[in-house]
């Protein structure tokens, strides 16, 4: 076990991998010399060489469609983008090509690449430098999308990640890259995917959330528990696989459910979740489902603090869920 | 007639071997094979017995020249107009058919239109329908082969249309710079779908791209089979010599309609189509091969009537081939069913057995 | 009126788009010339020029560019993507210029262009000529989505778009494209956007469909009618903005709900549906909510129709929400 | 030094008036400006008083002379590094300032990051992040000049990492084939944040690539502020004869940090800088101006006092204003709010009313 934060905990991740094998490598702008925007592939290129740490040329629809070559000739690309916001050069590559290369050869081809790249707010980075749109990767089907909430959980999802035989769009929560430090095991520490991670246990209500958004779950939760409301707060880690198990299981036992993340309400990631409880758990539903989300408009810069989800906000809505039931 | 449209940093018909007579031959069996299989594709797709189809007749010259001067362990990037390469690289009419019909031989599994197919075993990776995309992943493929230090290459198949993809800009980047050993082999049959080559892109030609990526591009008669082949093989040698990547453009021409679904006598004049045809890239190779002595009529007759009864077993053979299973859909979106997909496909199951989905 | 094919309809909005502004122009792959591969543009060029109907080279990246530049200068483009899922090379400009001029530029740019594309399955075109991928856009602030099932709101819903003051991406069912006829009125008609239209109203279950699922619901509705079932049928019309109003008007009348589209179930438009229904519809649900969509895999060629819903799958799912309740 | 890289169809310097000692001065003071206020923006950066900051120093002769060549009805469609455009084109400081508080006065509204301004009434498109998509944007705008048939150009701005863009490649070459009156504006400062230009592309120039889209690139050295200005003149001047578009590649070089989250330390030698300084475009045009007896050292540290003491009260001024309201976040999604936006609007205000969200 050593203690550091999220970012190191990437750094690490990537480190054990390539250590371990020797087709892992890494691509990405300025990943290799810089090591990388947010020093997440800092020491790589020094340890590795700069055939396995490799900078390339301003273009993720190159980055992404030469990933996918790669993995297809055999080796394990680490793709670095630099920030989500600048995914969508590379966006045919990864919904046309990459989710769909084995489903379209009837097998043949297995196309294993892992996309890392940060997300979020609470950087004041405005409009671009901000925003979470998981929902689109997670409704392509043929893609895994992971989301850590803590160093360990970095490491071992992003170690997972890279020993997966699918696609895995890895996406780093950039507000709490170095806001938390905590324990990581040394060596080749592994989360599965499609396990959900209970962080508070409760009785009264279930607040469902992932990345960035799970410590300010988790402090909602505290303050309601001060208040005399217990509530569940479950870290998902892995959208797709979805653990609905551990979902179903929570609400069927709390009977009140609360949705939370940044991204923007309208078809965000929140609705699927409503969607399985509307379907699966309707009969212990004791209240209506309340999401606490991004509002349905842009990201902005000066009023990043409004528009991201705080912990009274997720509190508010478990209270109403609570009284309301 | 390969002419360097940049200098390229070795000449570019220096290694390559004259082509023996048994080569010639071999090609001119494949091109002829290719057009009766095209031939024979449209009309059933136009008895409804298989659902598309997209032609590859005029190109074969282009197409079996290029595939004759790659190595077998040498990756395959197609688009989805490169039936001759595959006939080249070994792979069975009847194979290509039961892709083409989705049966339950078809090792696609039915998943994809007609013509988009792929075999792992043959370095032929499946093709796909949105333009370009395969360009940047031959680059991809090539920094692999790079890394693993062997001698071999990739190449990459397009069509004039694609070279405004973004796919295109990108892999010729990362191609330059990386210096990845690729061949981008653009057929340039003057039309993407309804859209001329003039109005595609100002470039005079469009092997002069190259340029704006530092390495050569040449321009070849994609007509004349040869040329083709020296073309490729200068590039390839080039290629596993550690000297990098060369944009090939293979002037041809597309006889027939884009796709079984398009009406080419709404945008183009049959006098061009005629004028392309005195320059058959068969007629051309048969011509050659007639005034040396190699072939005569007699035995080019027979050569067709064997390629048409071959052509006729493989259909009679496909079309006996039951259709895919149903639950097959659930097989390969992952290498193992999520938790939600193995409950989909159970819920799916019982809808046909209840007789809800009927297949 | 005039009877027309959907197809034709399109046809006729944009001739009246045309016809009516100068500023209204068409730019694509195959447009002019041709006619488009859908002849959706048919004979356009011949009566407005090629000026007007700007046949491009093979790039959607720089279809969308231009027409946003075209449409900040003042002009009203209206851009065709040949297919929905070819629409990803211009993923960049529509998701991160597009949708968000107006908002980064603090209201001094809108940005009205019409992104026209053919969507959906059933004309055997495989993986890559038969998505619907409506949710994307749906998910991104700043974009309106609206989706015709029948040649007068094909129309009516196209002539909306192109006099709307924001961008719209407009999905053209191709596989009803020539599959039916109806009236549609002459001249300058509108339907506005935000408004569902209940196509056949009932009073035990309600079926949320659009586009090319309208009429497989409807479908649906007459055999469970032949069974004693009332169900209502809502075709939503436009996704943004949605019409709550009507469909949470139902749903309070018959407290059940199915929800049909043919794009994947996960993270789907249907999922948001059902997220409004379980936040605001709670306490007159009877039942849980019902999903029928495509499944979770990439689309597939030979297995097409065992894919898409059906009216069994549709009249199934509303028959077990009625019994369950 | 305008240097043609591929014969443009005109001379390039043909049309061009000679520079009076009277815009060169104005040159001069804009330039001086736009160092200062760099400067300044840097430490109001590190005190915490902006979020953030992108420097122009080093590329101010390529960014006046530009400015200067156009005219005021020529759209500009900017990257984030063009502060020296907007000085030109009349937008007061204190305006930027307010931008990159994001304060009440923000024409933005306080949406974007610093540096990422527009300005309608100045035919200044508002920037984004991304990298490249102004270029085909701009292609566009070109596109509805051409339809209006209105003698102007649209001008667009981008760096050396940008040519890698997909938007460039499409940008270029849709402005090949329709010809539209666009100046393709690369500021070349040899970095893309740690990437070399040489390692961004494998083409010798970037003006070169040009030649792939069929029209005329052009090196010009953008620390002469004279020879930018005639280089930008005359691709001007082509471009409303309807002759095309032209790329500039303007040389300079980028002496600060990429964006004040970058330390160029880690990847560059000192050396590099320390060699550019000494053309620094400044000086070189202060220089210029003394030999030529239009202005003294005196003058000059009066301009500096005048420049700093402008900036001192913008600044003062755009710190009194309050931050911008909340409930601006709900205008601008769409010209109307949906009837979902109100909803959210309205819950939005509830709860800043309840103390739930605290502005
Ligand atoms: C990204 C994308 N846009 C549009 C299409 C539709 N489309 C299919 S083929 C084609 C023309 C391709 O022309 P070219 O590259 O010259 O190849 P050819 O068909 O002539 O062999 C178009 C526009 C597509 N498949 N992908
Ligand atoms: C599509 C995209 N990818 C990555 C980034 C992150 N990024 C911001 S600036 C930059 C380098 C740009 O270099 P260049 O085009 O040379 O412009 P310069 O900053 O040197 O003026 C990068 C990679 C981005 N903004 N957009
Ligand atoms: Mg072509
Ligand atoms: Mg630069």
């Amino acid at each position: 076990m050593t203690e550091m934060t999220l970012v190191q905990a990437v750094n690490r991740g990537l480190h054990e991998a390539m250590k371990g094998d020797p087709d892992v490598l890494v691509l990405g702008e300025d990943v290799g010399v810089d090591g990388g925007v947010f020093r997440a592939t800092e020491g790589l290129i020094k340890e590795f060489g700069p055939d396995r740490v490799i900078d390339t040329p301003l273009s993720e629809c190159g980055i992404v469609g030469t990933a996918i070559g790669m993995a297809l000739y055999g080796l394990k690309p680490v793709a670095e983008i630099q920030f989500l916001d600048f995914i969508y050069p590379a966006f045919d590559q990864i919904v046309s090509e990459l989710a769909k290369f084995r489903f379209r050869s009837g097998g043949q081809y297995p196309c294993h690449v892992v996309v890392r790249a940060p997300y979020g707010g609470g950087i004041k980075g405005g409009l671009y430098h901000s925003q979470s749109t998981e929902a689109y990767f997670c409704h392509t089907a043929g893609l895994k999308v992971a989301i850590p909430s803590t160093p360990a959980d970095a490491k071992g999802l992003l170690l997972s990640a890279i020993h997966d035989e699918d696609p895995v769009i890895f996406l780093e929560p950039k507000r709490i890259y170095r806001a938390v430090s905590g324990e990581v095991p040394d060596g080749d520490h592994r989360v599965p995917f499609g396990s959900a991670r209970t962080v508070v246990p409760g009785d009264d209500v279930s607040i469902f959330a992932y990345g960035a958004m799970v410590p300010v779950a988790t402090e909602a939760a505290e303050a309601l528990r001060g208040e005399g409301i217990s509530a569940e707060v479950v870290d998902l880690r892995t959208l797709v696989p979805l653990d609905e198990a551990t979902v179903l299981a929570s609400v069927e036992k709390t009977g009140r459910a609360v949705v939370v993340h940044e991204a923007a309400r309208f078809c965000g990631f929140g609705a699927e979740l409503s969607a399985i409880l509307a379907e699966k758990a309707f009969y212990s539903l004791k209240a209506p489902i309340a999401r606490v989300t991004g509002f349905d408009t842009p990201f902005p810069y000066a009023l990043e603090n409004v528009y991201l989800p705080n912990a009274a906000r997720v509190a508010h809505a478990a209270r109403a869920t609570v009284r309301s039931g | 007639m390969a002419n360097a449209v940049s200098p390229p940093s070795a000449p570019l018909d220096s290694g390559a071997t004259p082509l023996s007579a048994e080569q010639r031959l071999s090609f001119y069996r494949t091109m002829v094979l290719s057009r009766a299989i095209d031939e024979r594709c449209l009309s059933l797709q136009r008895q409804g017995r298989i659902g598309f189809y997209v032609p590859a007749s005029g190109q074969e010259g282009a197409q079996i020249g290029c595939a004759a001067a790659l190595e077998p362990d040498d990756w395959i990037f197609p688009a989805y107009r490169e039936i001759g390469l595959a006939l080249w690289r070994g792979i069975p009419f009847r194979t290509l058919l039961d892709q083409f019909i989705g049966n339950a031989e078809d090792i696609m599994k039915g998943r994809q239109m007609p013509n988009h197919y792929g075999f792992r075993d043959k370095n032929f990776v499946v093709a796909s329908s949105p333009i370009g995309t395969q360009i940047t992943q031959a680059v991809g493929a090539a920094m692999a082969i790079q890394r693993r230090k062997a001698a071999t290459v990739t190449a990459t198949f397009f069509g004039d249309g694609a070279t405004s993809s973004n796919d295109f800009h990108a892999g010729m980047n990362f191609a330059g710079v990386f210096r990845t050993p690729t061949i981008f082999f653009c057929q340039n049959n003057q039309w993407a779908i309804s859209l001329p080559r003039e109005r595609q892109t100002r470039s005079s030609t469009l092997a002069q791209k190259a340029e704006a990526y530092g390495f050569p591009g040449v321009v070849v008669d994609g007509t004349d089979v040869d040329a083709v082949y020296r073309a490729v093989r200068s590039a390839r040698e080039r290629a596993v010599r550690g000297e990098g990547p060369t944009l090939i453009e293979a002037q041809v021409y597309r006889y027939g309609p884009h796709s079984t679904s398009d009406d080419p006598r709404r945008y183009r004049a049959d006098e061009e189509l005629q004028a392309w045809k005195r320059r058959d890239p068969i007629l051309r190779l048969k011509e050659l091969l007639l005034s040396s002595g190699q072939w005569t009529e007699a035995k080019d007759a027979a050569l067709l009537d064997e390629v048409r009864a071959q052509i006729a077993q493989a259909i009679e053979a496909a079309e006996a081939v039951p259709p895919v299973a149903p639950a097959t859909l659930f097989e390969d979106t992952f290498a193992r069913r999520t938790p939600q997909l193995e409950e989909e496909k159970a819920a799916f199951e019982r809808l046909v057995q209840e007789g809800v989905i009927r297949p």
